[in-house]
Order: C-alpha cells, then structure tokens, then sequence
C-alpha cells in the first residue's frame, strides 16, 4: 500500500512538472517557429543569465542569444500581475474557471503511457478516459465565458462548446478504428503492439497484429490518422480552428477578461492539451515510445523511452504551429460544415472499412 | 480508515453538498454548474465501485453531454448583461410535503433493504470486455432498439431544425 | 396550439478598441446568435478638426496636416493638396519634381497596399503573409526615409515642387528594390491569394454591385473591385500619368462575385505590381538635372480669388480637395474640404452587413482599408 | 455636355425660380473656379434625382458635399460628375444662416447621407427628409457647429476642460 502511495505522489510530481514545462517549452516553441516562418527572429535576449541578473537586479541584459529563458521570463511577469476581476463579473466562477480547464487538461495527462515502466495510471480503460475527462474542460470554457460578463466571452464560450461537442464525435469514431484493431482501450498494451519495426505501427498498417494482409489498413489509417490531427487542432482550439478565440474577431475569445497568472493558467491549460492531444495520436498511430528500431528500443539505454516519446510528440507539435502560422482562419459555420459534411463521413468510412476488414480478413 | 473510504466520504460529500446547491441556490447557473459536479462525483463512486466503464460513460455522457447541453440552453436564453437571474420557489408546501414524502419513501427502501457488506477489496476486473460481450450477446435487440431511438431523434432533430430556418427565410 | 417563442438579440460594440477596427472606431452590432441584424457605424474618435485647423494655417502649414490624415500614405495626401493649391495658384510643376512625385507616391501606394492586404489577412487569420509583406514596407520606408528624412509622416511634396532632391545612388537602391520586391510579392499571392480556406471566407462575402459602388462613393481599389474600370490616373491623368504604361486591374469574381471581399483583396496585390512598372518606367525617364524649387512659389500673397476642386488617385481611392480662397492678401484659406476616400467607402457598411456572420463583418471592414486618421480628419 | 448646356437642360426642367445662375471661371469676381450652378435649396431633393436619372446628365457620382460659411448665408457645393457622360458640374445651394435647410440627396446617392450629416454636424444646414440626421463625428450632445466662422470653442465639455483657460478665445476664431 506504502508503495503505491509513494509512487502514486512521485508520478503525480513528475506530471506537473511535466505540464508546466512542456508548456513553457511549446510557448518558446511557438515564439521560434511563428519567427522563423516569418523571417523574423523571435526572442533574442532573455537568457537564463540575464533572468537570473534581471531577478537579483543587475541591469545587463546581454548574455541571452537565443531567448532561451523568454517563456520562463514572461510567466514571472504574469505571475506578478494584478489579479483583475471584472466589475460584474460573478467572481465565485471567475476564479473557479481557469483551475477546471486546467484540471481537465491535468487529469488527462495521468493515463499518458510514456514509458513501458512509467504510466502513472496505468487504467484498462486509458483512452475512454482521456477522452472523457478532456470533455470536463468544455464545461471550464463556458465558465470562464459566462462569468466573465463580457459578450466577447460568451460568445467565444459558446463557439469553443459547439466546436468541441462536434469535433468529439469524429475523433471518437476515428479512434474506434484503432481500438478494433487492437481489441483493447489499454495506451499501454496499444503501445506494447506497435513495438519492432516502425511498419508495425497503426499508420502503416499494424502489420505485427495481423501479419503482411495488413498492409490495406494503410491507406484508410492514413485518412484516420488525419483527421484525427484536424479533430485535434479543433479541440485544442488551434488554428485554422480558433475560431473561439479568434484575436481578429471575439478579441480573445473566453479569456478576454482574464490577466496575470488567471490568463497563463489558460495558456498552460491549451497547450497542455495541445501535448494530450498530440500524444494520443503518437500512442496511437506512430507507436508511442517505440523508435521504429528493434535495435535502439532493444539496447535499454535508461530513459531513452520517455525521451522518444516526448520527441516524437513534438514533432507533431511542431506541425501544429505550421498549421497555425500558415493558414487562415475558418468561419464558424464552415467549421461546422467541414465538421458534419466531410470528417464525419469519412471516419464513418473508414470505421466500416476497418470492421470489414476485421470480420473477414482476421 | 482504508484510502477508499477516504475518497468515498470526499466524493459522497461532493455529491450531497452539490445536490444542495442544485436544490437551494437562487442562481441558476450556480444549479446548473452544481449538477455538473455532482455528475462528475458519481463518476468517481462508479470507479470506487470497480465500474470503470460506466464511470467513463457517465464522464462523456452526463459531464460532457447533458451538463454542457442544459449550461447550453441557460446561457442561451438568459441575457449575459443580467447576471442576477434568479429563480423564485412557488408552492413551497406541495413542494416541502412531496419531498418528505419521497424522503419517507427512500428512507423505508433503505432500512428495509437487507445490504450485503462486502468486507474484502476486491481485485479490479476490467469490465469493458465483459459489457462489450452483453450488448453484442444476450442484450443485441435492446441495444439495437436504443440505437435505432437515437438516430430517429437525431433525424427528428435535424428536420425540426431545418423547418425553422425555412420560415425564417 | 401555436408556440410564440421570443428571442432577444444582442447588441455588440465591436470596438473603439478591438483588434479588427484598423484603428478606433466602433460598430454597434445587433446580433442575433452569429448573425448581424444590423450594423451601425460610429466615428469620431480621430477626429483632431483638420478642416478647422486649416482655416487658421498658411497654406504650406498645412502639407504637415495631411500627413496626419491618411497616416499609411503620407506622400499622395501631400499630392493630393498639392495639386488643388497648384490649381487654385495656376502653377506648372517642372518635369523632375513631377518624376519624384510619381515614384515616392507610387512607392507609398505600395506601402499602403502592403497594410491593406496584409491586415486583411490578418483579419482573416492569417498572420505570416502581413508579416512577410510588412519587411517589403521597412524597405519602402526606409527609402522614403533617406529622400524625406522622414519614415511615415514625411511633408515631402511641396506646392510646386519637392522639399529635397535626390541622388543617383537613391534611385539605384529604389531601382534595386523594385527587383526584389516582385518575388516577395508573389510569395505573399502564393501564400495567401489562393488558399482555399481564404478564399471560402472573403469569395461572395460582402458583395457590392457595380451601381452600389458608384452610388455610395467607393473610389480606387474598392470601386475597381465592384468590376468598373476607373482610374483617375487613366481616366481623367494629372502629373505624369499619360507618360507611363500600365494597366488598371479591375475585379472579375474570379472566386467569386464581381465585388465580393477577395476582389477587392486581389485588386490591391494587382496594383502593386502596376506600380512597380510605373516606377520602373519614372526611374528610366527622371533625369538628374534641374532644380527642384525652380517651380516653387517664392509667397503667397497674391493668392486669386475663387475656389477649386481637385481629385487624384490616392491608395485608398481618390482624394477629393475643395479650396476656397478669399483672393488678395489673405494668406490661409477660406475653408478647405477633404473628400475622404475611406469615409465615403465606410458609408457603405451600414447597407452590406446586414444578415451576415460577425467573421463577415471583418472580413468587409477589412477589405474596404480603411484608415480611421482620413475618415475622421 | 459643357456647363452651358447642363445650365440649359436644368432651366428647361425646372424654370428659373429654382436655377438661379451659372457662373463660368473668371466670372462674378472669380479668378479661379469651377463652372457651377446656384440653385435654390429646397429644390435639391427632385434636381438631384433627376441629374442621376436623366439619360444626357447621368450624375451617377457624388464626388463632394461640402458646407461653406458664406458669413450672412451657409451654402451647400455639392461636386458631380457622371462617368459614363465623363462631365461634371458643381451645384451650389444657398441658404439662410437663422434657418438653414436644404433639400436631401441621400435617396439619390447613398455617399451623400454620410457627407449631408457630416455638413450637418461642422455648418449646423438642415437637411430635409434626410434618413439619418444625427452628428457623425462629433458627439451627439456637443453643441454648436464648430466649421461656422462665429463658432467659439467651449471652456467645458461635461464637466471636462477642454480649452486650457490661458488660451481661450485663440481657438476657432478667424483673424
């Protein structure tokens, strides 16, 4: 019992570590790869040395190159913001709304499989849970939207709301296909499946499940594994999706009346459900901690695990923000359109196919 | 005390505590919000009582469905610029007797019940499996039958839906 | 049994500070869900009495002013006035102030340009294009700099003349400029022109007939969206316009519509390119020779009695300038008018928003350009 | 067509009581103007439609409204051109400063309904049957016409300063 409580606190610790940083991370990120799209810069001065100067309060500002500590920087500057509450705001929910969004995207991070050894809950039904708990910050969203008093707010509540209900029907459906074919909800024993060679991945067909013949899954796993990615820059609210917060148009969307630490909760929240989303579809399309390599994943180099997983969802992170700084953004009944016209239809199709091919090729 | 008593009693008040405010509070919203998490602590008695499915599908369906469709409709229909919209008890004593009346009701049911007190924890079984084999099983026909109830109301909604916007035009 | 179902609708100030305004001005939107019932402009919040001020100010005192005007094309409001005080006064500007004047007002057109279509990107949501033209507007700037002294607000153009003379080197470096300006600019079209999600938000969204156009005084880029073919530069030539060879883009509804918001969009990308031919053109014909005040007026006292009214192609459409003069002695004049470009197309908001999305509404607002310093004066 | 012949076609229509006269450049104690027509104010409503509809005019472009302080009169010069007949023409109307009302041309081109308010809002010139007649850039509540030459700028304006008391008086006024 001891033992499960220590190491029930160690992972719950080493998760919020996690969140925090793979939300300073993605925000640097975003910085860098929004300027290097943009032939721009981005962040150049605020190095761990100048932060450190800037705390203790020595005026240089020089030994930063690449803004390394940029993201850390502006969370203590959040941090030291006043605390504003808006005049008709109902303050009991206005303050109650940014920790639900936060716990939402939080508590999806604990059935995250990051390593053979470590998934800090390690449930039979992982991905039912991750997909239900991330509908509890919908109800955050509108929280924050309603208590805020402001119509911008609200009307950004109620886009995000409709937008995640919708979108959560063909993430749901697309994702069945994989769990058919695994025949479990368990990250863990999908990720388990996917290991040797990286053809044994979901993307490429699941060829270790069910041996060569499952080369014809690739193609319907390729349009899966996509509109997985746009359902989940559409639950995340990224672009071309952000239509609830759409700077040009709601000013901010929910978070409009939000300031300090209240506001970087919301960022945290957004890109930590950024990493949830992006990690699903690396657990469940490319293989999660597997490298695709028998040999490197066979060698046992401690930590090596974690480490490719985390790249690996990165790398779709980064795809994210080339989505974002590249396109436009869509209008709320095109995004319905798209939602209900086009991506449901078709993980419909590829839900049948995949039940074809389970009755009759298996 | 084992730690699954402790959660018990912390989500049991969670329960009680946000039926109270469903029930008392004058603002409807705080209600609604309320019921969310009352829905979202009898999820946790589900997994307390090793029901991990149905713990998920109380999770999708009452927090992320029905709850955000009633905040839905309260946003809605009442104005944004008056927060103060508050709902009035009428026919407190038909209310108050009825109440008692079923409290009376549930009370006896409770009392007369002969509980079987389970003392060891049992060891967690996966129920999807088993829940998955009932509905394509024994349970196929009841299970078609919802399923065939759901897409006529959601065509049912769809028409009803688009005739209102024809008239609009 | 009938059901009366009540709805309310919402009322939404969109702005005086909101990001998708272009500056502060304020729509009151009566929404019913996404949709916009109605749209009513409010504005004012510029206004510094432009048209007051004029009446206290010598008449070069007031080049300064019309800087401030239009803030994104300094140099054509400076045109522009020039050309009614030259008017009212009869002068003959020399052929090189008349080269310089094309090439730094074609140049501020483009700059101008740069902001229209990249802020309506922008509006749209797409944030790179904006970026990548606004490193083309630094380069502008920056030569407008080196021959006004000045980035944005640059009292260049003077009544008769130019207030600086250039080198051989600047028209090298703005001859250089026009060269690397066309690939960055078919990077912009490419990136953005065509984009499908682009081009479902702006085709057959605000769409303004040809008529419409007219009646509500759309002028320049819009006017040539909505399909008519009208450049005062063509139609009706001032300076050195009948000199050069160029094209006046006009809309198709190629996506779309005949004057929906991506042929108004596309019009300016267009018209980018014709500058560029044009300044290509004024830089082959601008001889380095001469003086630049030769044509200035030494005073002005002897102004003549009357009044002119004279127009010219700015970016945002044509520039009207009503001046009245006292005649004699009197050396600021009587009343100046400014026929605003961006106000008489604003007028038009009212009518096109109605029964659209709130998206639309700044997809409109967006592809009408308009700037807030020239509608309020 | 040429100024002469608009002049003409408009006498024609309306008789002389509302087309007053044309004045060509150098005309009238003129050194420098365009041609245009003096008209009677009232009239403007029914001239304006028929120089947009008539078939040889087609004015399908109101280029300018402008107020002018005349000092004993305000006048309304509206700037007009056609481009499909490429001629313009400059109409002016008159009125008296106690009462001044001029007809609407906001039925007729759309531009005018914001540049009448705009004339209404600086030179305080009615404008009768006009769709919308509110101030357009100034505040509803502010009161005077600032662009009328006897126009004093305010010390207060509800409750704020907004002429420094050292420079009252050096605001607005000519000379």
């Amino acid at each position: 019992m001891d033992n499960i409580l220590v190491w029930t606190m160690i992972s719950i610790l080493v998760m919020v570590g996690l969140v925090s940083v793979v939300g300073i991370i993605s925000i640097y990120l975003e910085r860098k790869v929004s300027a290097f799209m943009q032939d721009r810069l981005g962040p150049m001065e605020v190095g761990f040395g100048s932060l450190a100067n800037a705390i203790i309060g020595k005026k240089t500002f020089k030994e930063g190159r690449i803004g390394l500590a940029q993201s850390l920087a502006d969370g203590l500057k959040l941090l030291q913001k006043e605390d504003i509450v808006p005049k008709g705001a109902d303050v009991f929910l206005f303050k109650l709304a940014p920790m639900i969004v936060f716990g939402g995207t939080f508590a999806a991070f604990a059935a995250l499989p990051l390593a053979e050894y470590f998934v800090p809950a390690d449930i039979n039904i992982g991905l039912f849970y991750i997909l239900a708990i991330s509908s509890f910050g919908v109800t955050g969203i509108l929280m924050a939207g309603w208590a805020s008093n402001n119509k911008w707010g609200l009307l950004g509540a109620l886009r995000s709301t409709a937008q995640m209900v919708s979108y959560e029907i063909p993430i749901g459906v697309s994702l069945i296909s994989i769990v058919m074919i695994c025949g479990t909800l368990s990250l863990k024993e999908m990720v388990l499946a996917q290991s040797g060679w990286f053809w044994n991945w979901h993307l490429f067909g699941a060829i270790s499940h069910n041996g060569a013949i499952g080369i014809v899954l690739l193609p319907v796993m390729f349009i899966n594994f996509l509109i997985y990615f746009t359902c989940s820059l559409a639950e995340t609210n990224r672009a071309p999706f952000d239509i609830p917060e759409a700077e040009s148009e709601l000013v901010a969307g929910y978070h409009t009346e939000y300031t300090g630490m209240r506001f970087a909760i919301f960022f945290l929240a957004e890109y930590g459900a950024i990493f949830v989303g992006n990690a699903i579809a690396v657990t469940l399309f490319l293989g999660g901690w597997n490298s695709g390599i028998p040999m490197l994943d066979e060698a046992n180099i401690p930590g090596i695990a974690p480490l490719i997983f985390i790249t690996k969802v990165f790398v779709l992170i980064f795809v994210v923000m080339w989505v974002r700084w590249t396109l436009p953004r869509l209008r709320v009944d095109q995004l319905m359109n798209l939602c209900w016209k086009y991506l449901i239809p078709f993980t419909l199709f590829t839900f049948f196919y995949v039940t074809i091919y389970k009755v009759f090729l298996t | 005390m084992v730690p699954a008593d402790f959660v018990f009693l912390i989500l049991a008040t969670l329960i009680v505590a946000c039926g109270f405010v469903v029930v008392f509070h004058s603002k409807i919203i705080y209600s609604a919000f309320a019921l969310l998490f009352s829905f979202f602590g009898v999820g946790g008695i589900y997994i307390l009582l090793n029901a991990d499915f149905l713990a998920g599908t109380q999770l999708i369906v009452y927090v992320g469905g029905i709850s955000v469709l009633i905040l839905f409709g309260i946003l809605l229909t009442k104005k944004i610029y008056n927060l103060t919209t508050e709902e009035t008890s009428t026919q407190k004593i038909i209310g108050g007797a009825t109440s008692l009346a079923f409290l009376g009701a549930l009370a006896a049911l409770i009392f007369n019940t002969d509980w079987q007190i389970v003392t060891t924890t049992q060891e967690f079984t996966p129920q999807t499996l088993e829940i998955g084999k009932a509905f394509m099983g024994n349970f196929i026909l009841p299970f078609e039958l919802a399923a065939i109830l759901l897409l006529v109301a959601l065509i049912g909604a769809v028409i009803i839906g688009r005739d209102e916007k024809k008239e609009e035009i | 049994m009938e059901h009366k179902i009540e709805t309310d609708f919402m009322i939404i100030n969109m702005g005086p500070q909101h990001p998708s305004t272009h500056g502060v001005l304020r729509l009151e939107l009566k929404t019913d869900g996404e949709i916009v019932m109605a749209c009513r402009p409010f504005l004012g919040y510029l206004h510094r009495c432009f048209e007051k001020h004029c009446e206290s100010l010598d008449y070069l005192k007031i080049i300064p002013f019309t800087d401030r005007m239009d803030y994104l094309a300094s140099m054509n409001n400076n045109w522009a006035f020039c050309i009614a005080i030259e008017k009212l006064m009869g002068i003959k500007v020399s052929e090189k102030c008349e080269y310089l004047r094309v090439i730094v007002g074609e140049l501020n057109r483009i700059a101008s340009h740069i902001i229209a279509f990249g802020t309506f990107g922008l509006d749209i949501g797409a944030f790179t294009p904006f970026l990548l033209a606004f490193i083309q507007r630094e380069k502008i700037f920056d030569l407008l700099e080196e021959a006004s002294g000045a980035r944005m607000l640059y009292n260049y153009i003077w009544v008769g003349g130019v207030a600086r003379d250039v080198d051989g080197d600047w028209l090298k470096k703005t001859k250089k400029f026009c060269q690397e300006f066309k690939p960055a600019l078919d990077e912009v079209d490419e990136l953005l022109s065509l984009n499908k999600i682009f081009v479902e938000r702006t085709a057959n969204v605000g769409v303004v007939t040809k008529e419409m156009a007219i009646s509500y005084g759309f002028t320049g880029p819009n006017l040539r969206g909505s399909g008519v073919n009208w450049d005062l530069r063509k139609n009706e030539p001032y300076s050195l316009y009948t000199k050069f060879d160029f094209n006046i883009p006009v809309g198709a509804g190629e996506q779309g519509q005949v004057g929906d918001c991506w042929d108004r969009y596309i019009i300016r990308i267009r018209e980018c390119r014709e500058s560029i031919k044009i300044i290509e053109q004024a830089l082959e014909g601008i001889s380095l020779e001469g003086d630049i005040y030769e044509t200035v007026p030494k005073n002005f006292n002897k102004m003549p009695k009357g009044e002119v009214y004279a127009r010219s192609e700015t970016p945002r459409g044509e520039m009207g300038i009503y001046v009245v003069s006292e005649g004699g002695k009197a050396p600021v004049p009587y009343r100046v008018k400014v026929r605003s470009p961006a106000f008489c197309s604003l007028s038009i908001l009212e009518e096109i928003c109605k029964g659209v999305m709130i998206s639309d509404v700044i997809a409109i607002l967006g592809s009408v350009d308009i700037v807030l310093g020239e509608v309020d004066r | 067509m040429t100024p002469e012949e608009i002049f003409d076609k408009l006498k024609e229509k309306f008789g002389e009581g509302k087309i007053l006269r044309l004045t060509l450049p150098s005309q009238n104690g003129f050194d420098v103007c365009d041609p245009f027509i003096d008209v009677e104010p009232l009239a403007m409503t029914e001239l304006a439609d028929f120089l947009k509809h008539d078939k040889d005019l087609a004015f399908d472009q109101c280029c300018c409204i402008s107020g002018v302080d005349l000092k004993d009169d305000l006048q309304v010069v509206y700037h007009l051109f056609s481009m499909s007949k490429l001629h313009k023409i400059c109409i002016k109307a008159t009125a008296k400063r106690d009462n001044p009302i001029v007809g609407t041309t906001a039925h007729t081109w759309g531009v005018a309904n914001w540049l009448e308010r705009e004339t209404w809002d600086m030179f305080g010139i009615k404008f009768k049957d006009h769709p919308d007649h509110r101030r357009i850039l100034l505040e509803e509540d502010w009161e005077g016409f600032p662009l009328r030459k006897d126009y004093k700028f305010p010390r207060f304006w509800r409750g704020m300063e907004v002429t420094p008391e050292e420079e009252e008086g050096t605001y607005g006024t000519q000379d």
